[in-house]
């Protein structure tokens, strides 16, 4: 069964230079229990996505489409509905723990407030709890750890912490952008070992740009190119059988893939490309391409891409 | 650097209290400068002492006789006067010295703790020391204002050009085979004069109100006219708080100083918004 | 081209209580002409503290520094500045290695103006000339960095290192804030470059696969200290060293323990890895190890393999 | 460190202001202490009778070298020997102890409360940016605080106290006045004390308000902000617990200066309703040429000022975790 249901999603910011569509336009299912990752480059709008779930978007920000989560349109919801679903129903862990810890407060201290708010504790137990969510993420004598500042925390650290701060309310669906991003290989192992043992029966959107980690955590992947989804799939499928020329192109860069790089670079979300948003950068591409926008097709169960060399 | 200032200027004509600030202060600046054709009258001549407005002095006459609204006038010259020049100087000692300690780490160090002692001594009080001793002149004034202005300058200039010297294009202008001097005149100066021009702006509104200050005090300089002198005597004289005096004795000269200070204030805030704008996080 | 012998740099906090962070703790390694020496490790273990020894950015607090029979560290201030555009450093962030008041036309166009002897229209011609090697297009030269992506830009700074004809190059982390596709064209380009103008290189990175792709030889980092070096096959076939074998599978040697960065100030006596190492001994955290050479060129930092 | 480098630079602060105290009247063209030396020919406002003048030449110690001077300066300050007023014929210490007090009460009022209500209008302007609320109040408070505190203090004398009659517009009391209670008298201070401290917080508001409304503007763009909008929490509690602690630490370093101003403003503000203050002390000793006394005073105004700077340093430490742990 379907947890969160996006449909027609479209998310524009109105900027100086124009209007940039930054979501345009996502239809994606995250399914009870199901870890998906959300695979994209920088600036191909999949931050925006996380964002617009629990609705943390600048209010100058125009917003279509629905969001449906356990049988609630998210968008249509009143800002006071809207809270006391973040960090209760969906939680969202920010990349970067560094900036997104506030420096001032106790670490443990910024866990419990959201366990007080969202679930009726009175000071001292939110603390207890605070302290055993420390203990979950495997902080090292976490009862001191609560009482210390972000700064005292090591960049691995801060991640738990992050983590423990999301799963305090014990949320339905975890929303977690590039957790593992600028941490050292070992301690980025770690991070993934961690958020595959927490998320085991929740439901996940994974964001990420890094393949690699995304493959040992997700069910499904999908691949996110320019504002849209361009395919999706199963997770050994996107390995085995990349069917969208980017996908293809995506993985092949990696180093340890042949470093084979795509031509051209990312176009800017304010002045899109016609026809395929891919096709000045594709091998493949033909005349159609640059006229007429691909549907996303389902070619087998669970793989979808949009691309007209399937149809 | 052409492109920058039509860029700059056409974000300035966004700002209402900008243009407003602007406005006020082109104003003041055409009445100091064309003062001697505006003026009714040579401020220092005397005529029938406290009269009431009429049609002969629009704006009455003081104790000693001398026409009000061309004392005014002829008082925008002078507050107007110290105020840029002092911190045209003020500005310059500050960004140079700023530059050096910026860039110079060891040299900065000591240099701070001396610009920061110097930032903690009250100023105003210090001046009155100094005019009650010193014979108060124009140029003691501005002397005095420089010598407590600068240290404002070199530590804001100076945080920035550290930020500055850090960027990896100065280490790569570096390993170009580029020298010190080579450096800050050309990487680093350009990117700190727009918080200079915000500082010149800021420094001349608090020498404004310092003068005006020192003079109403009764220690500026006796021989010019100043809007701070005018209320000066105007706050002497016996009777200003329980006739009507005040209306045109007292009124217009601190309204003239108000509303310069509210210029620069407004120009300075302008300026500061877009040298700095807040980067407008933009989460994609 | 370059040798490197013991050099240290010590960083020292507080005024009363001096404390020393040695980012690097002697480090000795050679690079041939023509070659390219990968050096691989995790963030704060003193890779970006040797790069920036080496072109005396910062000033080494001991050691010795060959370039081409030059001792660098004994050279005057003039000297120095004179050699420089012979040794060029490319940073991680691109946007952040341009003026951000200049053109990209001018920044390429610096490195001439200040070496001389050119006038304008050969400065002009040359710069078009780069421009092309780079990959980018000619209407770029009137465009300003923040109107560039972190790739374009990255080929400018190409550019720009390009223009004083150097004979070695460090690159530090360069494209580790590009995404992939980007990541892969600009190295891709670099080993060109490499090739075409006969450059050496010191190739700064924390991602194996990436140094592999793009170097002869590795020299891998820990806490100050060069734990292993050797040939690329050396390392990726038979490393020696525990941590290498952590960095090419991490996935593998995630045993229960947890790693906090935070160890590595932990220890101060014996092997720097003592408190990471699976196959630590008592003497282990006494005695401190010295390289031995277990094959032609391959050293390794550890006692346990002899 | 830091520590190191903040008790040095008061150091070098006292002893600059101290030596600056001693070497001023001595260096000055047109020799100041003529007064004493008894030279006719200036223009000084002073007759002294001998047995002041004796008191002065032994304190000033002129006939000494210099270095014997400066030492016995140190050692007499070190005492609380701040000298002997001229003007009022009492050590200078005495007569300055007399006004502490009030200026004090009008700088502590003034302060906490411009403090306290320009913070809370800077962070109400940056949480709604862009509103009309802040356009308003941002253009309302830059332009009020343009007003020079004493021209604004003359304002004040002839709105309130004299056309309306509701102010006493002079004194910190009334004079002759039997108070019958205690709490009479407090009632007639706080009278005496409405107008110069409404007028004070009026011209200084302006400072602190765009501090804040700045660095709130910083503050609420970081991360963490994010972070606690995301857990759910309201946006009155993130302000407070969350953004207002952060914008803080900005603007406690900027205390030296902000309590430079308010010292410039108290001068004149005690200057404008003759309250009887160490600033209008200051400039009553500048009329009638009282250098003693204006040393003193001088020397008081700065003390007062360094330990706004200790009181600012101190709030620091406790706002900002992170310099307790270096």
């Amino acid at each position: 069964m379907s947890l969160l249901t996006i449909t027609h999603l479209k998310v524009h910011f109105p900027t100086q230079d124009g209007m940039v569509k930054a979501i345009d336009t996502i239809d994606l299912e995250i399914a009870n229990s199901e870890r998906l990752g959300l695979i994209g480059e920088t600036g191909c709008g999949k931050t925006v996505l996380g964002m617009s779930i629990i609705r943390l978007l600048q209010p100058s920000t125009k917003i279509e489409g629905e969001i449906w989560y356990k049988g609630k349109d998210l968008l249509k919801l009143s800002e006071g509905e809207m809270r006391k679903i973040r960090g209760k129903e969906i939680a969202m862990i920010l990349q970067n723990p560094t900036t997104s810890l506030n420096p001032v407060l106790k670490v443990g201290d910024q866990i419990a407030e959201a366990i007080q708010l969202h679930q009726g504790l009175d000071k001292r137990a939110a603390r207890e709890k605070a302290v055993e969510m420390l203990e979950s993420v495997k902080i090292p004598s976490p009862d001191k750890r609560a009482n210390e500042y972000p700064h005292e925390f090591s960049g691995g650290m801060k991640e738990r912490a992050m983590i423990a701060m999301g799963l305090a309310c014990n949320p339905s669906l975890i929303i977690a952008d590039e957790p593992t991003k600028g941490l050292d290989v070992t301690i980025k192992m770690q991070i993934v070992k961690l958020l595959k043992e927490v998320s085991r029966r929740k439901s996940m959107l994974f964001i990420t740009h890094d393949l690699g980690v995304a493959t040992q955590i997700c069910d499904n992947i999908a691949v996110m190119y320019a504002g849209e989804l361009v395919e999706y799939a199963k997770t050994e499928d996107v390995f085995k059988n990349p069917l969208h020329p980017y996908t293809q192109g995506f993985l092949n860069s990696l180093p340890n893939m042949g470093l084979k790089p795509i031509r051209g670079m990312s176009p800017s979300l304010i002045d899109l490309p016609s026809g395929c948003r891919f096709h000045p950068r594709c091998d493949h591409a033909s005349a159609k391409c640059t006229i007429e926008h691909p549907p996303m097709v389902e070619i087998e169960k669970g793989h979808s891409v949009r691309c007209f060399l399937y149809t | 650097m052409i492109e920058d200032t039509i860029a700059f200027l056409k974000g300035y004509k966004n700002s209402v209290i900008g243009l407003v600030g602007l406005g006020i202060l082109i104003f003041f600046v055409v009445v100091a400068i064309f003062a001697p054709y505006i003026a009714p009258y040579d401020p220092h001549e005397m005529y029938k002492p406290v009269r009431h407005p009429n049609s002969d002095h629009l704006l009455g006459t003081n104790h000693i006789g001398q026409d009000i609204l061309s004392e005014l006038i002829y008082g925008t010259r002078v507050s107007l006067f110290i105020a840029f020049i002092s911190s045209i100087i003020a500005s310059y000692i500050g960004t140079s010295l700023g530059l050096i300690a910026g860039y110079f780490e060891k040299f900065g160090f000591f240099f701070m703790r001396i610009v920061d002692g110097f930032l903690a001594i009250p100023r105003l009080p210090l001046i009155i020391v100094i005019a009650a001793f010193m014979r108060p002149s124009i140029w003691n004034l501005i002397f005095i204002f420089v010598f407590f202005g600068w240290p404002f300058t070199a530590r804001i200039i100076r945080s920035e050009v550290l930020s500055l010297r850090n960027r990896p294009y100065v280490d790569a202008v570096r390993m170009l085979g580029a020298g010190n001097f080579y450096i800050l005149c050309r990487h680093i100066l350009p990117n700190v004069i727009p918080l200079v021009v915000v500082q010149l702006i800021m420094e001349a509104s608090h020498v404004v109100l310092a003068e005006a200050s020192l003079s109403f005090l009764g220690l500026g300089d006796p021989t010019t006219k100043s809007w701070g002198m005018i209320l000066h005597y105007a706050f002497e004289y016996p009777t200003i708080f329980i006739s009507d005096l005040w209306k045109w004795w007292m009124l217009p000269a601190g309204l003239c100083i108000t509303f310069t200070i509210l210029s620069l204030t407004f120009i300075g805030y302008a300026l500061e918004d877009l040298v700095n704008p807040r980067l407008r996080r933009e989460i994609l | 081209m370059i040798e490197v012998e013991n050099l240290k740099k010590y960083f020292s906090t507080g005024i009363l209580r001096k404390r020393h962070i040695k980012a690097v703790n002697g480090v000795s390694f050679q690079i041939e002409r023509g070659e390219t020496l990968g050096l691989v490790g995790e963030s704060g273990c003193g890779k970006t503290t040797i790069g920036r020894s080496l072109l005396r950015l910062i000033e080494p607090t001991a050691g010795k520094i060959i370039f081409d029979g030059i001792d660098l560290l004994h050279l005057k201030k003039k000297e120095l500045r004179r050699l420089r555009p012979r040794m060029q450093m490319i940073f991680q962030d691109p946007d952040a290695s341009l003026n951000p008041r200049m053109k990209i036309g001018d920044s390429i166009a610096e490195p001439l103006k200040l070496q001389g002897g050119l006038n304008k229209v050969e400065i002009k011609e040359k710069v078009s000339e780069l421009i092309e090697t780079v990959g980018l297009n000619p209407e770029h030269v009137n465009r300003y960095p923040y109107q560039l992506s972190g790739g374009q830009n990255q080929r400018v700074v190409l550019a720009r290192v390009l223009a004083v004809n150097p004979d070695f190059i460090i690159a530090d982390e360069p494209t580790s804030s590009l995404d992939v596709s980007v990541q892969a064209q600009i190295l891709n380009l670099m080993n060109h470059l490499k090739r075409e103008f006969d450059l050496t290189l010191l190739f700064i990175s924390h991602d194996l696969e990436v140094v592999r792709h793009m170097s002869d030889r590795i020299a891998v980092m820990y806490r100050g200290k060069i734990v292993e070096i050797g040939s690329v096959n050396e390392i990726f076939e038979d490393a020696k060293h525990p941590y290498t074998n952590t960095l090419i599978s991490p996935a593998s040697s995630l045993e229960d323990q947890l790693i906090f960065e935070d160890m590595k100030d932990a220890w101060d006596s014996g092997c720097v890895f003592y408190p990471r190492c699976p196959f630590n001994t008592v003497i282990c955290s006494k005695k401190e190890p010295e390289m031995v050479e277990i094959g032609k060129g391959h050293w390794v930092l550890c006692d346990r393999v002899t | 460190m830091h520590k190191i480098t903040k008790i040095a630079t008061y150091g070098i602060i006292i002893f600059v202001i101290l030596s600056f105290n001693f070497f001023l009247p001595r260096i000055m063209p047109g020799d100041p202490f003529a007064f004493l030396t008894g030279d006719p020919s200036t223009d000084m406002p002073v007759v002294l009778d001998a047995g002041i003048k004796a008191k002065l030449l032994s304190y000033y110690g002129l006939d000494k070298p210099l270095s014997m001077q400066y030492y016995d300066y140190i050692a007499n300050i070190l005492h609380g020997d701040l000298g002997w007023s001229i003007y009022y014929n009492a050590p200078v210490w005495d007569v300055l102890r007399g006004s502490l007090k009030w200026t004090l009460l009008l700088v502590g009022t003034s302060t906490v409360i411009y403090m306290a209500s320009g913070i809370m209008l800077g962070a109400v302007s940056a949480w709604k940016k862009g509103k009309r609320v802040d356009a308003g109040l941002l253009t309302f408070i830059l332009s009020l605080s343009s007003f020079p505190s004493f021209f604004l203090g003359l304002l004040f004398i002839i709105l309130f106290g004299v056309d309306l009659g509701l102010f006493p517009i002079s004194g910190a009391r009334t004079p002759f006045m039997d108070y019958s209670t205690s709490f009479e008298e407090i009632i007639d201070i706080l009278h005496h004390l409405l107008l110069p401290a409404a007028t004070l917080v009026i011209a200084h508001i302006g400072g602190i308000y765009l501090l804040t409304r700045n660095s709130m503007l910083n503050v609420l763009g970081e991360d963490y902000i994010l972070t606690a909008r995301a857990k759910g929490l309201r946006e009155g509690y993130i302000m407070r617990r969350h953004a207002l602690k952060n914008a803080l630490l900005p603007i406690s370093t900027m205390i030296a200066l902000i309590a430079g101003f308010m010292i410039t403003g108290t001068i004149l503000v005690e200057t404008v309703f003759a309250y009887p203050g160490v600033g209008r002390l200051l400039y009553e000793a500048v009329l009638v040429r009282d250098y003693p006394l204006l040393q003193g005073a001088f020397m008081i105004i700065t003390l007062l000022i360094i330990a706004a700077n200790l009181a600012a340093d101190m709030i620091y430490v406790y706002l900002d975790p992170r310099v307790k742990h270096k």
